[in-house]
């Protein structure tokens, strides 16, 4: 098969615009630390969220010195913790959100920021993320979830370390 | 001067009924995109947000189903019997499949629209993907099922075509545009194989209620084992445009027989082992399939990036043959009044800009930052919604006339109905992509939320919000401009030389591509190996994880308005109720949701 | 004066589209705030370059003849 | 509209079949030509030259290839290290 010469040399062009982006992306991994949602959340239940140590009680808890677990239900029209009341983390803390859902399939997203998951009911989606200063974050649901999930929204409110007491961790 | 009509009248007959199918789908699903972008840029809001979510699953099931998948059948049809210069087996089995697709399409939007009526206790608003455990009616997944037997009868349909041409011609090549419609084919067969196990075993026994419970992430990963392939499905068509039709439109001849092949053969392979990457997010898959499905994602990429080279080449040879010269000013040479050359140059520029979005939702850590968000409609409204729907609009200017002996009613509405796509295509899909990157949500009927509100890096909101309605304005005049012309075409009586419709020899031809590339049972053995590699160990993950048959019971969708209200009513009402009396609201809104439901 | 066709005329307005969307996005990149009628201006002034050259093409007939029947 | 309708000015235009020979233009009745004597599909009809195989290097591809392929680099190299890396709370563990 006789193959001109201009579309050898774009075929090297293309396969290292492949393994470039491959590179980076690994790099992404490696070097700048980024892991992907995997299967280390472990299952749960559905149906029996409520007696599940932790989402039976969902909001923060202390896992230690300045590091924090968020455990959230997302369930059809709303976050547990997160739209009645704001999720509640201290400023400058690593915080891993564990995230399910006992009904259908829901999107769990951070909004302007590169934190974005899915709830899948039966599984549990782990993202740890370090919170800087105090401020405010939007989360929303970003997976169709019935009639009303565009209503789905909520709050994380990073608290100023002062302010912040033991009152706001479940714990 | 004879015309494919004149030659194959039944197989004429079959691509037309393949058409109309396929406009009418065309026509509805632009109307509800059009509601649709109105409704969520909250510029006119004529229906209920419920109903959104009704016209999204026809929008997604009408455009990218229907439409693509029929256009598909009847220019496969078109292609198969060209190409071997003979008629199909037996037309009877033409007409079967097509009967077959046809009602399987006509239950689904049934079941689909019906969600629009509260009195019909029938809807199916789970979106062209229906995830479980959301249900939709039984009568949705059956039409999906028939829809898809169909096509497998058609491809049945091609490969007999193909044995009886083969017993007469026993030494000689697959003719380019036969071996095209045979390698996609394989391709639907291997890929469908995921969505049929997902919808037959497990997603119609457990609407009609035979078994309780379902795996969501065993249903969502198998239905994205064929999601991804379904995407080359669509697009293989107008690849076979741009690689056999193209080349002619632009007076050149098409640069090589054997790299095509080679492409459509890597398709086969590369396709379906990939779907994981439509999964980055989900918890449950481990990181390394992750990143075997994203390795395979890349060099998916391959063929994609050979064609645009194999095309733009014979669209050069054709414009060198036009007078055209230098280094880029060849490019005024080419047929630009012809709505033909011109949609599917402008469909294959666009496809070019959707690649490169294409990559972005493939870098597995980057799609963090765009999962799920506007950027990913953005991106593939300009892949199917204009490389393969444009070029299947500048592709009807050209076969319809050799389909029904008629000229086409206006050309200038033609031209102006492909720019104007564009045009519209730009403003919505760059205002969707910006809007995805901080974060506005797809598949959500009021992306406006109380609790925060989105930060536009360029621009404003409220201007990106103005760029979709506008340009779904425009696409949507496009849309009528275009079935005008198919409706006043078809309506015309017969000229004698409706349409140029000769197929010149490719530059290179068939005979310097290797025989083994058209070894297709080699590469179909190649193909299901890749898909067992790349799907077996995920696949055993989950159902060891959750169980072949999850824990999720049902959840469906036929949902009567007053529920949504006081559900909605109620966390609200908790919202002040909590800032006053500090009562848990988690519990009393949970407590409401779950006495409402019982 | 290079002759272009109608059809060429009209593909190349089309183009522009693209080009005034995007300069704004790009000039996103480098962090320059543009506002909306930046875009438009932009348009403005690439319509008139392209008008231009379309009109010019068109009265200077003289060329006409060697050019053969390259674009029609 | 232009003035020189092109269907008879191919001059390579030598009487065709209908069968897939590459020469001239098929000579289409009057009323199916439109108003600029245009019919679709009829590229071929504006060829000037015959240009075969071996005296054919797509230049002007490989420029816009090249062209495509800087965009798609920097492009790239933008999207990652700076919208994306540069953004917040990306997701380390």
């Amino acid at each position: 098969m006789e193959i001109h010469r201009y579309e050898k040399i774009w075929l090297a062009g293309a396969l290292l615009l492949i393994v470039g982006f491959i590179a980076t992306v690994s790099y992404g991994a490696v070097g700048a630390g980024i892991a992907m949602v995997d299967d280390e959340g472990g299952q749960v239940d559905p149906a029996s969220l409520d007696d599940h140590p932790k989402f039976g009680e969902p909001g923060t808890y202390q896992a230690g010195e300045n590091e924090y677990d968020v455990y959230v239900v997302a369930r059809q029209f709303l976050f547990e913790p997160g739209t009645s009341e704001p999720i509640r983390v201290p400023a400058h803390s690593t915080v891993t959100f564990h995230v399910t859902s006992p009904d259908v399939i829901h999107g769990f997203e951070v909004v302007g920021t590169n934190a974005n998951t899915m709830a899948i009911p039966g599984q549990v989606a782990t993202i740890t993320v370090e919170f800087g200063e105090p401020t405010e974050y939007g989360l929303l649901c970003h997976e169709y979830c019935g009639s009303a999930h565009h209503a789905m929204e909520g709050k994380i409110e990073v608290v100023p370390q002062s302010e912040w007491n033991e009152s706001m961790v479940v714990n | 001067m004879a015309t494919f009509v004149d030659k194959f009248p039944d197989e004429a007959k079959v691509v037309q009924a393949s058409f109309a199918v396929a406009f009418i789908a065309l026509g509805i699903g632009a109307l509800f995109g059009l509601i649709q972008a109105l409704h969520r840029t909250n510029v006119l809001r004529v229906i209920d947000s419920v109903d959104y979510y009704t016209l999204l699953t026809a929008h997604g099931v009408l455009l990218a189903l229907v439409f693509t998948i029929f256009f598909l059948v009847g220019l496969f049809t078109w292609a198969v019997t060209r190409s071997f210069g003979r008629a199909l087996p037996d037309i009877r089995l033409t007409w079967a499949w097509f009967g077959l697709m046809t009602t399987g399409t006509v239950l689904a939007t049934v079941a689909i629209v019906a969600g629009l009526f509260p009195q019909i206790p029938m809807s199916a608003d789970v979106l062209y993907t229906f995830y479980a455990p959301l249900q939709a009616h039984p009568i949705f997944y059956i039409g999906l099922a028939m829809f898809i037997i169909g096509t497998w009868m058609a491809g049945a349909d091609w490969f007999l075509a193909y044995r009886e041409w083969r017993g007469e011609n026993p030494d000689s090549r697959i003719p380019l545009q036969a071996f095209m419609v045979l390698t996609t084919m394989i391709m639907w067969y291997v890929s469908t194989l995921g969505v049929a196990v997902s919808v037959v075993f497990f997603l119609i026994p457990w609407s009609l209620g035979l078994i309780e419970t379902v795996n969501p992430l065993l249903t969502r990963t198998l239905f994205w084992y064929f999601g991804h392939p379904v995407v080359y499905f669509w697009l293989m068509p107008a690849y076979l445009l741009w690689y056999t039709v193209l080349p002619k439109l632009a007076g050149g001849r098409l640069f090589s027989d054997p790299l095509a092949r080679v492409v459509f053969v890597l398709f086969v392979l590369l396709s379906t082992p990939v779907g994981i990457h439509h999964q980055y997010v989900d918890p449950g898959i481990a990181e390394g399939f992750k990143f075997i499905a994203m390795t395979n994602t890349m060099f998916l990429l391959l063929p994609s990036l050979l064609t645009a080279f194999t095309v733009v080449a014979s669209v050069e040879h054709g414009a060198r043959q036009r007078g055209g010269e230098g280094y880029l000013s060849w490019l005024g040479a080419l047929p630009w009044r012809d709505p033909a050359f011109a949609g599917m140059a402008l469909a294959g520029l666009m496809f070019a800009a959707g690649g490169f979005s294409g990559m972005i939702n493939a870098g597995m850590n980057i799609n963090y930052l765009v999962h799920n968000t506007l950027w990913v409609p953005g991106h593939f409204h300009m892949t199917v919604g204009t490389a393969v729907a444009l070029t299947m609009m500048a592709g009807t200017y050209w076969l319809l006339p050799q389909l029904t002996g008629k000229a086409v009613y206006s050309r200038p509405i033609g031209l102006l109905q492909v720019i104007m796509w564009f045009i519209g295509m730009v403003f919505m899909s760059n205002a969707m992509h910006r809007a995805g990157l901080f974060g506005v949500p797809r598949r959500t009927a009021e992306p406006q939320y109380q609790n925060f509100d989105f930060v536009a890096a360029v621009g404003s909101v409220g201007e990106i919000r103005m760029q979709i309605a506008f340009g779904s304005l425009l696409l949507f005049l496009s849309v009528v401009l275009f079935l005008f012309n198919v409706a006043a075409t078809w309506a015309d009586d017969r000229v004698d030389t409706p349409v140029d419709d000769t197929i010149p020899e490719p530059l290179s031809p068939s005979s310097g591509a290797p025989l083994v590339l058209d070894n297709l049972a080699l590469w179909t053995g190649i193909a299901v190996l890749l898909v067992v590699l790349a799907y077996t160990l995920p696949l055993a993950s989950i159902v060891n994880d959750a169980g072949l048959l999850g824990g999720s019971p049902t959840f469906p969708v036929t949902v009567s308005l007053e529920w949504v209200v006081d559900v909605t009513v109620g966390a609200l009402g908790n919202l002040s109720l909590d800032s006053l009396a500090g009562v848990a609201p988690a519990d009393a809104v949970a407590d409401l949701v779950r006495e409402v439901r019982r | 004066m290079r002759r272009i066709s109608p059809a060429l005329f009209l593909v190349l307005v089309a183009f522009t589209v693209p080009l005034a969307v995007e300069f704004r996005t790009f000039a996103g990149f480098f962090g320059i705030e543009l506002p909306f009628i930046a875009v438009i201006v932009f348009e403005a002034v690439l319509l008139a370059v392209l008008t231009a050259i379309y009109v010019l093409g068109r009265i200077t007939p003289d060329e006409e003849e060697e050019e053969g029947a390259a674009t029609p | 509209m232009s003035a020189e309708p092109d269907t008879e000015a191919g001059d390579v235009a030598t009487p065709s079949g209908d069968a897939a020979s590459e020469n001239g233009p098929p000579i289409p009745d009057p009323e199916s030509v439109d108003d600029e004597g245009y019919v679709i599909g009829s590229g071929r009809s504006g060829i000037v030259r015959r240009i075969g195989h071996d005296d054919f290097d797509p230049v002007g591809t490989l420029v816009l290839i090249a062209i495509y392929m800087v965009i798609v680099g920097a492009m790239w190299i933008f999207m990652y290290f700076v919208e994306f890396l540069g953004g917040d709370l990306t997701v380390i563990g």
